[in-house]
C-alpha cells in the first residue's frame, strides 16, 4: 500500500501513465448534460497529463544524449511484484525507445480532445473517459517491461477505441468498430498463448517464473519454438502495424471512426504494432524474425506499393489518409527488418513522424467534415479560396507526408531507406530500391487529395461559404506542424535519445542473428555501423578489382544456416567483434 | 463396509454451513407463513445469513478435514468452492427482490428453495462419497426445478422447469446406475475406497469405466457441457432471471469440482486410458459449439447460456491432464464465471419488464445510456466474459491456457483461443447495442432496486479488482492447494 | 424351484415393463407398472433383501403410483392422441441405442459376473437390525440429507402446484399454448448482425 | 440350484434399457417420466443384487435411500405437471416447445 | 566567409516574413521585405565572392550543425568551390533580378504575397542546392525547388490546367528525384558518407574501388552515375521525363523564366558537374548521357518549330538548350556545360522576361498568331528580345555563341554524329526563335481590337531587368574568353572540381583549322535557321509562311504540334495501366479476395451457428436422447 502511495504521488512513470485514467473518475460524476464543462475538463486533463508527462520526461533527458533507462522500483529500490506467484512484475520503464512514442502520445491527445470539440456532439463524458483510458492503456504498453503487462495493457487500448469507433463513428460504425476488434483480438489471442509459452519456458530453464522482459531476452530459445512463437508475436503486431494483407480493417476503421479516433489510431495505436516488433519480437526471437525477414519484407513492400496504389484510386480523403498509413507503415516496418542502426533510427523517428503528419492530415479531414459532413472529393475543390488557411495545414501535412525534405517525413524515410540499402544483416537493396518507389507513388496520391480539394474553381456551391479554421483549430494543428518542420530541419536533436538504446538493442539481436548463420567470415572485422569513412568495401579488400564487395554479400548459405538452426539449444555465439555496442 | 463410526460431536460439527443454512431457510419459511408483510425482508436476509456464513467458515478449525467417516471433507479446495456457491447464492438473493416484486412472487419459499439449494451444493461439493453425492445431486436439482418453474404463471417458466425436470431425472437415472455399477465392481462408494480397490485389482475394468463414464457424463450435464448441453438455453431462457444468476454458476461450480474429484479418482485407480481425451474432447465441443450456437442468438438470456456451455470448455482444459495444479485455474475460473455470469444475469433480471417473452438483446439498443450504471456493469461482464484485461475473466482464461501449455495442450489452447474470438462476437454485441444502435423502444415498467444494484455493482466490481490484483487470491489457493 | 420362480418373474417384470413403456394409456401404464414392482420386490426377496422388498411394495406401490394415478386422473390425460412417437428417427435410434445398450451392458454383466457364485445367505445379511445399525452410523450422513431432501420435496411440490394465493396474481387463463404460435426462433427476429 | 447372480444383473440390464426406451419415445410426460421411475428400479435390482454378490448390506441401505428419492422426486414431478397443465392443458411433451433454437 | 550560410537563409527569411506578416499587409512592405530578401543575399554572394576570389580553388566548407550523427553523419554544411561559386552567381544574380521584374509583373495579380513567399523560398532551395556540401543538402535543396515549382506552377490555383501541370511537375521529378535518392542510398552505403568532398577524395585515392561490379549489372561507379542522371532527367527535363516542363507554362512568366530556364531545370547539369568524378570512372554512362542529351535537343528544337504558345516554344527551346549543356556534359567538357549554363542562363530568362513583357502588353494572350507588330508598341522589349534571339542562335559576339561553340567543339571531338545533331539543333533553334520573333514583333497586330487597345510598353520595373539581362546575354559569353585574355577562362576556373581520374582526357585542343571550320559551322547554321524563319515569316510579315508549312507538311506539322504524342504514349502505357493496377488492388484485391475471405469465414462460422442451433429443437425428448446416444457413443471410444 506505502508502495502504492508513494507510486501516486511522486514523480513516477506510474503516474504518467495512470494519471489518465485517474482523471476518468471525476468525469463520472459529471452531469451528462454539461458538455462543455466536460470538454474543458478532458482537455485540462490532458494538458495535466502533458504537463506531468512533459516534466517527466525533460527532467531526465539531456540535449543530444541518450535519454537514460529508467525503471520504475519500488519503495524499497525492488522490482514491483504484481502477480507475485508467476513471477509477473508491475514493471514499468522508459528508455530512448519508447520516450519518442510517449512523447508522441503525450502530445498528440490534447490535440485530439481539441480537435473533436465541434466534432463529437453527443456522449461527451463517455467520450472523455474513453480518450483517458485509451490514454492510459497506450502509455501503458509503451512503458511496460513486464510482456505480462504489456498484453494487458495491449488489450486495454482496444475497448476504449473499440467505443470510439463504434459509438461516435460513422454510417458503418459497428461494422467498423467489430472488424477493429475482431481483428485485433485474432492477433492477440495467439500472442497470448505464445506469451504463456514462453512464460512457462523460462520456467522450465530457470526455474524462476517470470515474464520480466529482460529476463526473457536472455532466454536463448531454439529456432523451431522461436518461429512458431514469432509467428504469434508478429501476426499480433502485423495486425495492429498493419501489414499486408492483414490491413483491411484499417480503411474501414479509419473511414467510420470520429476524428479523434482517427487520430489516436493512426498516430499511436498502429505504432503498437510496430513498437512490439521493435521491442518484442525481434529482440526476443531474432533469428526467428531473420528467417522470416524475406516474407515479412515482401509484405512491407507490398504494403508500401500497394497501399500507395490503393490509396491513389480513393475517392474519400480519409480512405485515402487511411491508406497512405498502410504505405507509410509499410517504410517502418522495411527499416525495422533491415536490422541496421539507421534504418533503425529512422524507422523509431518515422513512427513519430507518421503520428503527427497522419494524426494532423486526420484532423484536417475532420474539420472538413465538420463543416460540410462528407468526405468525398467529389464533394470538394477550389477550397483553397475560401480556405486559405486550412490550405495552407493541408499542403504543409500533406508535404511532410509526401516526405518532402525539410520535413520531418523525409528523415525518417531517409534514414529507412538508407539503412535498408546499407544493411548487411538483410540483403534489401532491391528492397529499398523498391521501396523507395513508393516515395513516388506517395506524392502521386497526395497530391491528387491537394488537386481535388484545394485546387481548380470551386464547383459547389455549398463550398462557397465554408469558414475557414477557427482560432481552436490553428491551435490544434499549430504544434504539429511545428513540430514536424522541427524534425525535419533538426532531426538530430530527435534521434540522439533514442540511438545508444537502438544500437544496444540491435546488438543484442544482430549478435544472435549471426550465431544463427555461423557465418562472420565474411564480415569479419566489420561491425555493423560505419562510423568512419571512407570504408568502402573496396577498401577492405584492398584493391582487388571488383572482388571487394562480392563476399559482403553472398547469400546466405544453406549449409551456414542450417547448422546454426541445428545447434542445440542454439546458443548464441559470440558477437562478431563489431557489433558489441 | 466397517462398522462405523459413532455418530460424533465434531462430525456435527463441521456440517455448521449447512446446518445455518439450512435451519435459517426453515426460519424464513415460517416467517414468510406467520409474518407475510415482512416478505420483503427475506431475500435481503438470506443474504446476509449467505454471506454471514461464508464469513463464518473462513475461520479455521471449525471443520476436521473428513468426517462422517469419509463421507464428506472439507478442505481448502471445498471452502473455495464453498464461497463460490455462496457469493452466487447471495447475488441470486439480492438481484432476485425487485423481480419478484414486480412478477408478484412470493418470496419466502424462493428464499428457501435457494437457501436449500445452497445446502445441496455444499454438500455435493464436500462429498467424497457416491452416494451421498447422488443424494446431494437430487437435493439441489429438486431445489432448482422448482425454481426453474417459480414463476409458475409463465408458460415459458412452467416448460423450462418440467425439461429441466424431465432431463435432470433422466440423467439422475444414469448417474445412479453409474453409482449401482461402481459400488457392485468395488463393493464401496467412498471415493477412496474405490480407488484403492481398483488399485488392487478388483472389478472389470470396463464396467468400472462405465460407471465412471455415467458419473462423469451426469455432472457434465449439469455443468451444461456439449453433448449434454440441450436442456440449458431452454431452462435458462424459461426460469426467471434473477435465478438463473444462480443457476448458470453454482451447479456448475460444484459439478466441475466433483469432475475433479471423479477425474482425480480414476486417474489414480489407473482405469480406462484415455480419459483425458475423453476431457479434451468434451472441452472442444463444448469451446466450438457453444460459442458458435451463442454467436447465432438474439435472445440474451439463451445467449448467456451457450456462452456459459462455452465457458465450461474452457474450465474443462485444465481437466484434461488432473492434477494438483489443476485446481487453482478451475477454481479462479469458476469465481471469474461466478461473477461474470451473475452479474451479466441480474442486470438482465432488472432491466427486462417483461419476464414471459423473449429477452431480446436488440432491446437493449441504446440503454447504455438511459441506464449508465447498469450498462457500465453489464459492459464489464461482458469484458470479462470475452476474456479482456483487466477482467478477472481474463485471469481465468489466462490461467486456464497457461495450464494448458505447460501441460503441452497448446492444440487446446489454440482451438480455445479461436472460439474465444468468436465468443468475442457475440459479447460486444451486447455492448455495442447497448452504446452504439439509437434507442428503438423505452423499457417497460422496470423496478431497479437497491438490492439490485448492489448485486450487480457487487459482481462487476469483484471482477474488475479480482482482474487488476489477483495476486492475494492465486497465492492464497497456492498456498492452500500447494500447487507447484 | 429358484431358477422357476427367477424366471417367471422376471418375464413377468419385463413383459410389464414393455406394457409399462409402450401402452399408450398413462393409467394402463401405471397399472402395469405396479406388477413390474411387484415383481421385483419378489426378486429382491430371492435377494435377501425383503426389507427393501417390503419397501418396494409400500412406499412405491403403495404411495408414488398411487400419486401417480391421482394426477394422471386430475389432469385427465388420456390416450396419446396421436401415435406414440411423430418423429420416426426419434424413436428407431432410441430403440437400436437401448437395444445396443442392454445388450452391452448385459453382456457386460454376464462375462464379468457370470463365473461368480454366491455364498449363501446369511443371517447377519438378512438381519434387519444389522441393517438398521448400518443405517443410523455409516449411512448417517445420507440420511439426514434425505431428510432434508424430502422437506424440500414438500415444499417444492407445494411452491409448484398450490393454488393461488389471494392477491397473488391468478395464473393466466389456460390457453392451448402451441408451440408453432411461440415466440419465432430468434433468428427470425428483429435485429440485425453487423 | 440357485439362481446365478448374472442373471439378475442381465436382467437389471434389460430393464434399464426398456425404461430407456420409454422415456426415450413416448410423448406424455406421465409415462415417460414412468420410464423414468422403471430405470431407477432397475438399478435398485441391480444394486440389491451387487449387494447380494459382495455379501454387503450396504447396498440395501443405498437401494432403502433410492426408494426415498424417487418418491421425493415423484411428488416434485407431478407437481410441476400439474403446474403446466394449469397453463396449457397438455403435458404432451411434444408441444412444449416454446423454448428452443 | 563565415556568413556563406546567409545566402541561402535570407531568402528563406523573407518567405518566412512574408508568410508571417500575410495578404492583408500594404504591398509595399511586401514588397519592400520580397526583394530585400534576394537582394542581399545577391550582396551577400558578391561579397562571398570576392573573398573568395583571394582563396580560390581551395574550396570553403561551412558546417552549420548536424542534421543526423553517427552512424550515418550528415551536417548541414555549405561548400564555396568553383562551381557552386558560379552556380551562386548565376542565381542570385538572375533571380534577384526576375524578383524586381515579378514585381512589375504581378503588381495586378491577386495573390502578390503569395507569389513572392514562394519566390523566395524557391530562391532558399536553389541555393541550398548549389552550395550544399553533401549529397543530402543538396537533395533537400533539389527537392525544395521541385515544390515550390509546383507552388508556382500552380500559382493560379483556381484555374483548373495549372494545378494540374504543377502536379505533373512534381510527380515527374519524384520519378526522377526517387532514382537520385538511389543513388544517394548507393553512395551512403559504399562510403558512409554523403559529403561532396570526402566522397571524391576516396574516388581519386582509390578509382578502382568504383569499379566494382554493383547493381543492374553495373559498376559501382555507372550504378551511381546513372541514378544521378536519371535524377536529373528528372529535373532538368531530359528525355523520357522532359514533359513536365512545357506544361509548367502555366505559371508566372516570371516564374517561367527563373525556374524553367535559367535555375532550376539546371540543377540536374550541376549535379552532373558536380559528380564528374563518378561520371568520369563510367565511360559507357557519359556516352549515354551524350546521347540523351542529343536526342533531347534536338527532339526539343523541332517540337518548337510547331508551337504557337510563346512560352512554350521557350520551354521547348530551353529542353533543348539542357540538351545541349548535357552533351557537354556527356562528351567530358563538364565547364563547358557550366559555360553554356550561365550563357543560358541570362538570354533564356531574357527571353522569358521579354515574352513576359509582351504576354503582358497584350492582356495575357500567350498565342503568338495573335501578335505580331509589337516592334513599335514594345520597343525595349523587342530590342532585349532581339538580343536574346541573336544569343541563343549563336550569332557571333553573342553569349550563345561562345558556349554553344565551345559545346559543338566537345561534340566533335566525342563523335561526329554527336556534333552533327548540335549543329542541326543549332540550326533548329535559329529558326524557331527567329519564328517566335518575327510572329511576335513584326508584321500586323492580330489580336482583338481590345487588345489592340491596351498595348503598352511595360513598366520600368519590368524594362530593367530585360536590359540587365541583355547585356548580361552579350557579356556573358566573352567572360569564358576576355578575363585574363586566358582562353577558356572559365575551364580553368572550375577545373580544381573537374575530377582528374586518370582516365584520357578527352578534349584536346583542336587544331585552328577544324577550330575555323567548326565555329564556321555552327555560324552557318544559326544564320541558316534565321534567314529560313526570316523567309517564312519575316518578308511576308503576316502568317502566310505558317500557312505554307502547315499546309506543304500536315502530317509533320500535326506530329509536331502534338509533341510526337509523347504524351499520350505516357498516358497509355504508364499511367493507364498502373492506374488499372491501382483500381485492381482496391477492387479485387482488398475489396473481393482479402474483404471478402474475412467475410465468407465469418459467415461460414455463422452459417455453422445457425445449422447447428437447429439441434436445439425444444423438444426435450430430443435432448433425452442426445444425452443417451453422447453416452454410449463415448463409452464404445472409450473402450474400443
Amino acid at each position: 500500500m506505502s508502495t502504492f502511495l508513494y507510486l501516486f504521488t511522486h514523480d513516477t512513470l506510474t503516474l504518467v501513465v495512470f494519471f489518465p485514467a485517474l482523471a476518468v473518475v471525476p468525469l463520472l460524476f459529471f452531469p451528462a448534460r454539461a458538455q462543455g464543462a466536460i470538454k474543458v475538463y478532458t482537455l485540462l486533463a490532458t494538458l495535466g497529463e502533458l504537463a506531468l508527462g512533459g516534466w517527466y520526461l525533460l527532467s531526465r533527458a539531456a540535449p543530444g544524449a541518450a535519454f537514460p533507462f529508467v525503471r520504475e522500483l519500488g519503495l524499497d529500490g525492488q522490482p514491483i511484484s504484481w502477480i507475485a506467484r508467476w513471477g509477473i512484475r508491475y514493471e514499468l520503464a522508459i528508455d530512448g525507445i519508447s520516450m519518442p512514442l510517449v512523447a508522441l502520445t503525450l502530445v498528440l491527445m490534447p490535440l485530439v480532445i481539441l480537435g473533436s470539440w465541434k466534432g463529437i456532439d453527443k456522449h461527451w463524458r463517455a467520450y472523455g473517459a474513453a480518450m483517458l483510458l485509451l490514454t492510459t492503456g497506450m502509455l501503458g504498453v509503451f512503458l511496460a517491461f513486464d510482456l505480462f503487462l504489456f498484453y494487458v495493457f495491449w488489450e486495454l487500448v482496444l475497448v476504449p477505441m473499440y467505443l470510439i469507433i463504434g459509438i461516435w463513428g460513422g454510417d458503418r460504425r459497428i461494422y467498423a468498430a467489430l472488424k477493429f476488434f475482431l481483428y485485433t483480438m485474432a492477433g492477440s489471442l495467439p500472442m497470448l498463448v505464445a506469451l504463456l509459452w514462453l512464460g512457462w519456458r523460462q520456467h522450465e530453464t530457470t526455474g524462476q517464473w517470470s515474464f520480466a522482459y529482460a529476463d526473457l531476452l536472455q532466454l536463448s530459445l531454439p529456432l523451431q519454438p522461436q518461429l512458431w512463437l514469432f509467428a504469434a508475436f508478429g501476426l499480433a503486431f502485423a495486425i495492429k502495424v498493419p501489414m499486408f494483407p492483414l490491413h483491411t480493417w484499417l480503411p474501414d476503421a479509419h473511414v467510420e471512426a470520429p476524428t479523434g479516433g482517427s487520430v489516436v489510431l493512426a498516430g499511436v495505436l498502429l505504432k503498437l504494432g510496430t513498437y512490439g516488433f521493435l521491442r518484442i519480437g525481434f529482440p526476443l526471437f531474432p533469428q526467428a524474425a531473420h528467417r522470416l525477414g524475406k516474407p515479412l519484407v515482401v509484405l512491407a513492400l507490398v504494403g508500401i506499393l500497394y497501399g500507395a496504389l490503393v490509396a491513389w484510386v480513393q475517392t474519400d480523403m480519409k480512405k485515402l489518409v487511411a491508406y497512405s498509413s498502410v504505405a507509410h507503415l509499410g517504410f517502418v516496418m522495411l527499416g525495422l527488418l533491415a536490422f541496421d542502426l539507421v534504418a533503425w533510427q529512422g524507422a523509431l523517428l518515422q513512427m513519430v513522424n507518421h503520428g503527427l503528419s497522419t494524426g494532423a492530415l486526420f484532423l484536417l479531414v475532420g474539420m472538413l467534415y465538420d463543416r460540410r459532413h462528407t468526405k468525398k472529393f467529389d464533394e470538394f475543390g477550389g477550397l483553397a479560396k475560401v480556405m486559405p488557411v486550412f490550405a495552407f495545414f493541408l499542403v504543409f501535412s500533406s508535404l511532410a507526408s509526401v516526405g518532402l525534405p525539410m520535413l520531418n517525413g523525409f528523415v525518417g524515410e531517409f534514414l529507412i531507406l538508407v539503412g535498408s540499402f546499407k544493411s548487411e544483416a538483410a540483403d534489401l537493396r532491391w528492397a529499398a530500391v523498391a521501396a523507395t518507389f513508393g516515395v513516388v507513388l506517395a506524392a502521386v496520391y497526395l497530391l491528387k487529395m491537394l488537386y481535388l480539394t484545394l485546387w481548380g474553381p470551386i464547383t459547389r456551391k455549398e463550398n462557397e461559404g465554408l469558414r475557414d479554421l477557427s482560432v481552436r483549430e490553428v491551435l490544434t494543428l499549430t504544434p504539429l506542424c511545428v513540430l514536424m518542420l522541427w524534425i525535419g530541419v533538426a532531426p538530430a536533436l530527435f534521434l540522439a535519445p533514442s540511438t545508444p538504446h537502438l544500437q544496444q538493442l540491435l546488438a543484442t539481436v544482430r549478435a544472435r542473428i549471426d550465431g544463427d548463420q555461423g557465418e562472420r567470415v565474411a564480415r569479419s572485422g566489420r561491425g555493423p555501423l560505419h562510423q568512419s569513412a571512407p570504408m568502402a568495401p573496396a577498401v577492405a579488400s584492398g584493391s582487388g578489382a571488383g572482388a571487394g564487395i562480392v563476399p559482403a554479400r553472398v547469400p546466405r548459405s544453406k549449409t551456414a544456416a542450417a547448422a546454426g538452426a541445428h545447434g542445440p539449444g542454439a546458443v548464441p555465439a559470440p558477437a562478431p567483434p563489431g557489433a558489441a555496442p | 463396509m466397517s462398522h462405523a463410526d459413532p455418530l460424533l460431536r465434531a462430525d456435527l460439527a463441521s456440517l455448521l454451513p449447512e446446518l445455518l443454512l439450512g435451519g435459517f431457510a426453515i426460519l424464513v419459511l415460517l416467517g414468510d407463513a406467520l409474518a407475510p408483510s415482512l416478505r420483503r425482508l427475506w431475500l435481503p436476509l438470506s443474504a446476509a445469513a449467505t454471506v454471514a456464513v461464508a464469513l463464518l467458515i473462513a475461520a479455521p478449525g471449525w471443520a476436521s478435514p473428513s468426517s462422517f467417516g469419509g463421507f464428506i471433507e472439507w478442505t481448502p479446495v471445498t471452502f473455495f468452492l464453498a464461497e463460490i456457491v455462496l457469493l452466487s447464492a447471495a447475488l441470486c438473493l439480492l438481484a432476485s427482490q425487485a423481480y419478484l416484486r414486480r412478477e408478484g412472487l412470493g418470496t419466502g419459499e424462493y428464499a428457501a428453495l435457494l437457501l436449500w439449494c445452497t445446502v445441496g451444493l455444499l454438500f455435493l461439493a464436500r462429498a467424497t462419497e457416491l452416494l451421498t453425492l447422488f443424494i446431494a445431486l437430487e437435493l439441489l436439482s429438486f431445489c432448482l426445478y422448482a425454481l426453474a418453474a417459480y414463476h409458475r404463471r409463465l408458460a415459458m417458466a412452467t416448460e423450462a422447469g418440467v425439461k429441466y425436470f424431465l432431463m435432470g431425472a433422466f440423467v439422475s437415472a444414469f448417474v445412479l446406475l453409474g453409482v449401482a455399477l461402481l459400488y457392485g465392481e468395488t463393493g464401496t462408494t467412498r471415493l477412496r475406497g474405490i480407488a484403492e480397490a481398483l488399485a488392487g485389482g478388483s472389478g472389470s475394468s470396463v464396467v468400472v469405466t462405465l460407471g465412471f463414464l455415467l458419473l462423469i457424463c451426469g455432472f457434465g450435464f449439469k455443468m451444461a457441457v456439449v453433448p449434454f448441453h440441450a436442456w440449458s438455453p431452454d431452462t435458462y431462457q424459461g426460469a426467471p432471471s434473477p435465478f438463473v444468476a444462480f443457476l448458470s454458476v453454482a451447479p456448475k461450480a460444484a459439478s466441475a469440482l466433483v469432475l475433479v474429484r471423479l477425474l482425480g479418482t480414476v486417474a489414480s485407480a489407473q482405469v480406462g486410458h484415455n480419459w483425458s481425451q475423453l476431457i479434451a474432447l468434451l472441452a472442444v465441443l463444448s469451446m466450438v459449439g457453444g460459442n458458435l450456437l451463442a454467436l447465432v442468438q438474439k435472445d440474451l438470456k439463451r445467449m448467456l447460456a451457450y456462452s456459459g456451455i462455452a465457458h465450461m470448455g474452457y474450465l474443462l482444459i485444465p481437466l484434461v491432464s488432473v492434477g494438483h495444479d489443476a485446481l487453482p485455474p478451475v477454481l479462479v475460473y469458476l469465481l471469474a464465471y461466478a461473477l461474470m455470469n451473475a452479474g451479466a444475469f441480474a442486470v438482465v433480471a432488472l432491466l427486462f419488464a417483461r419476464a414471459g417473452e423473449q429477452h431480446l438483446i436488440a432491446e437493449l439498443s441504446g440503454w447504455g445510456y438511459r441506464f449508465p450504471f447498469l450498462g457500465l456493469c453489464l459492459t464489464v461482464s461482458m469484458l470479462s466474459l470475452a476474456g479482456i484485461p483487466p477482467t478477472l475473466g481474463f485471469v481465468g482464461k489466462y490461467l486456464v491456457f497457461f495450464h494448458a501449455i505447460q501441460h503441452g495442450h497448446v492444440t487446446l489452447a489454440l482451438v480455445g483461443i479461436a472460439a474465444s474470438l468468436v465468443g468475442a462476437v457475440y459479447y460486444l454485441r451486447v455492448v455495442y447495442v447497448l452504446y452504439m444502435k439509437p434507442e428503438v423502444q423505452a423499457p417497460g415498467p422496470l423496478l431497479i432496486d437497491f438490492w439490485g444494484r448492489l448485486a450487480v455493482l457487487a459482481a462487476a466490481a469483484g471482477t474488475l479488482v479480482l482482474g487488476v490484483w489477483p495476486g492475494g487470491l492465486l497465492d492464497w489457493l497456492a498456498r492452500a492447494i500447494g500447487a507447484p | 424351484m429358484e431358477v422357476a420362480v427367477f424366471v417367471t418373474f422376471a418375464l413377468l417384470a419385463v413383459a410389464f415393463a414393455i406394457v409399462v413403456v409402450a401402452h399408450p394409456h398413462p393409467v394402463k401404464s401405471t397399472m402395469s407398472m405396479v406388477v413390474v414392482l411387484f415383481c421385483l420386490a419378489v426378486l429382491f426377496t430371492m435377494l435377501g433383501a425383503p426389507m427393501i422388498a417390503a419397501l418396494q411394495v409400500l412406499v412405491y406401490t403403495g404411495a408414488i403410483l398411487v400419486l401417480f394415478l391421482f394426477v394422471i386422473m386430475l389432469l385427465n390425460v388420456g390416450r396419446e392422441r396421436a401415435p406414440v412417437v411423430d418423429r420416426p428417427a426419434q424413436r428407431w435410434v432410441a430403440l437400436v441405442a437401448a437395444a445396443f445398450f442392454a445388450g452391452f451392458l448385459g453382456m457386460l454383466l454376464w462375462r464379468t459376473h457370470g463365473p461368480d457364485t454366491l455364498e449363501p445367505l446369511t443371517p447377519d445379511y438378512l438381519s434387519i437390525h444389522r441393517l438398521s445399525w448400518e443405517l443410523f452410523t455409516t449411512w448417517i450422513l445420507p440420511f439426514e440429507l434425505v431428510g432434508l431432501l424430502l422437506l424440500v420435496a414438500v415444499v417444492a411440490a407445494y411452491v409448484l402446484a398450490r393454488a393461488p394465493r389471494p392477491g397473488e396474481v391468478p395464473p393466466a387463463p389456460p390457453a392451448e399454448v402451441d408451440a408453432a404460435a411461440g415466440p419465432k426462433p430468434a433468428r427470425a427476429a428483429a435485429g440485425s448482425h453487423p | 440350484m440357485s439362481v446365478p447372480i448374472s442373471w439378475y444383473l442381465v436382467l437389471a440390464a434389460l430393464l434399464f434399457a426398456i425404461g430407456t426406451v420409454g422415456a426415450l419415445t413416448r410423448r406424455n410426460g406421465i409415462t415417460i417420466f414412468l420410464s423414468i421411475e422403471l430405470m431407477l428400479n432397475s438399478v435398485n435390482l441391480l444394486i440389491v443384487a451387487y449387494a447380494r454378490l459382495l455379501g454387503d448390506q450396504g447396498g440395501q441401505v443405498i437401494v432403502f435411500f433410492v426408494l426415498a428419492v424417487a418418491a421425493a422426486e415423484a411428488a416434485i414431478g407431478l407437481a410441476l405437471y400439474i403446474a403446466v397443465y394449469r397453463l396449457r392443458r397438455t403435458i404432451d411433451i411434444n408441444r412444449l416447445t416454446l423454448l428452443r433454437w | 566567409m563565415n556568413y556563406l550560410w546567409l545566402i541561402p537563409l535570407l531568402p528563406f527569411a523573407g518567405a518566412a516574413v512574408n508568410g508571417a506578416l500575410g495578404p492583408r499587409v500594404p504591398r509595399w512592405l511586401t514588397t519592400l521585405v520580397a526583394l530585400a530578401a534576394p537582394g542581399a543575399s545577391l550582396g551577400v554572394a558578391l561579397l562571398a565572392l570576392w573573398e573568395y576570389r583571394a582563396s580560390a580553388p581551395a574550396p570553403f566548407e561551412q558546417a552549420l550543425y548536424a542534421w543526423t550523427r553517427a552512424p550515418l553523419h550528415i551536417d548541414v554544411a555549405f561548400l564555396l568551390d568553383p562551381l557552386s561559386a558560379v552556380m551562386t552567381f548565376v542565381v542570385t544574380f538572375v533571380g534577384f533580378w526576375i524578383h524586381v521584374y515579378s514585381v512589375g509583373y504581378m503588381a495586378h495579380e491577386k495573390g502578390y504575397q503569395r507569389y513572392f513567399v514562394y519566390l523566395n523560398l524557391f530562391m532558399g532551395m536553389m541555393l541550398l542546392l548549389v552550395l550544399g556540401n553533401n549529397f543530402l543538402v543538396t537533395f533537400v535543396g533539389w527537392e525544395g525547388v521541385g515544390l515550390c515549382s509546383y507552388l508556382l506552377i500552380g500559382f493560379y490555383y483556381q484555374e483548373l490546367v495549372p494545378p494540374q501541370a504543377g502536379r505533373k511537375a512534381f510527380i515527374v521529378n519524384r520519378i526522377g528525384d526517387f532514382a537520385f535518392l538511389v543513388g544517394l542510398f548507393a553512395l551512403a552505403q559504399h562510403f558512409g558518407t554523403l559529403d561532396y568532398r570526402k566522397i571524391f577524395a576516396a574516388l581519386a585515392a582509390d578509382p578502382q574501388a568504383a569499379q566494382v561490379p554493383y547493381m543492374l549489372g553495373l559498376t559501382f561507379a555507372a550504378f551511381v552515375s546513372v541514378c544521378l542522371f536519371a535524377g536529373a532527367t528528372g529535373k532538368s527535363a531530359q528525355i523520357p521525363l522532359y514533359v513536365w516542363l512545357p506544361d509548367a507554362m502555366a505559371g508566372p512568366t516570371p516564374v517561367s523564366a527563373l525556374i524553367h530556364a535559367a535555375t532550376m531545370v539546371t540543377a540536374g547539369v550541376y549535379i552532373v558537374v558536380r559528380a564528374n568524378a563518378l561520371f568520369q570512372l563510367a565511360p559507357g554512362v557519359l556516352w549515354a548521357v551524350a546521347i540523351i542529351a542529343a536526342a533531347t535537343s534536338i527532339l526539343a528544337a523541332t517540337i518548337g518549330v510547331a508551337q504557337y504558345d510563346i512560352k512554350r516554344v521557350l520551354a521547348y527551346s530551353t529542353v533543348s538548350q539542357l540538351g545541349y549543356m548535357f552533351l557537354a556534359a556527356g562528351a567530358g567538357a563538364y565547364a563547358v556545360a557550366i559555360f553554356h549554363l550561365g550563357t543560358h542562363a541570362f538570354f533564356k530568362a531574357l527571353l522569358f522576361l521579354g515574352s513576359g513583357s509582351v504576354i503582358h502588353a497584350v492582356s495575357g494572350e500567350q498565342d503568338m498568331r495573335r501578335m505580331g507588330g509589337l516592334k513599335k508598341h514594345l520597343p525595349v522589349t523587342y530590342w532585349t528580345c532581339l538580343i536574346g534571339c541573336l544569343a541563343i542562335s549563336g550569332v557571333p559576339g553573342f553569349a550563345g555563341f561562345f558556349s554553344k561553340d565551345a559545346i559543338l567543339g566537345a561534340a566533335w571531338q566525342a563523335h561526329i554524329a554527336l556534333w552533327a545533331i548540335g549543329t542541326v539543333t543549332a540550326a533548329i533553334t535559329a529558326f524557331y526563335m527567329f519564328r517566335l520573333f518575327f510572329m511576335t514583333f513584326h508584321g500586323t497586330f492580330r489580336g482583338s481590337d481590345e487588345q489592340r487597345h491596351h498595348l503598352h510598353e511595360s513598366p520600368p520595373s519590368m524594362t530593367v531587368p530585360l536590359i540587365v539581362l541583355a547585356i548580361g546575354s552579350v557579356v556573358a559569353g566573352w567572360v569564358g574568353v576576355i578575363p585574363f585574355l586566358d582562353r577558356d577562362w572559365l575551364g580553368h576556373f572550375l577545373a580544381p572540381v573537374i575530377a582528374d581520374v586518370g582516365l584520357p582526357a578527352h578534349h584536346a585542343e583542336h587544331s585552328l583549322t577544324t577550330e575555323a571550320l567548326l565555329v564556321g559551322a555552327s555560324v552557318l547554321a544559326g544564320l541558316l535557321g534565321i534567314f529560313l524563319a526570316w523567309r517564312l515569316y519575316g518578308r511576308q510579315r503576316n502568317l502566310a509562311g505558317e500557312d505554307a508549312f502547315v499546309a506543304r507538311f500536315p502530317t509533320l506539322h500535326r506530329v509536331l504540334a502534338n509533341k510526337y504524342y509523347v504524351d499520350e504514349l505516357y498516358d497509355a502505357l504508364v499511367i493507364r495501366p498502373i492506374a488499372w493496377l491501382a483500381r485492381m488492388c482496391w477492387k479485387v484485391i482488398d475489396t473481393i479476395l482479402i474483404n471478402g475471405a474475412v467475410h465468407v469465414g465469418a459467415f461460414v462460422v455463422e452459417l455453422t451457428g445457425d445449422l447447428v442451433r437447429f439441434t436445439t429443437t425444444g423438444n426435450v425428448r430430443n435432448y433425452l436422447l442426445y444425452f443417451f446416444a453422447a453416452v454410449l457413443i463415448l463409452f464404445c471410444w472409450m473402450v474400443f
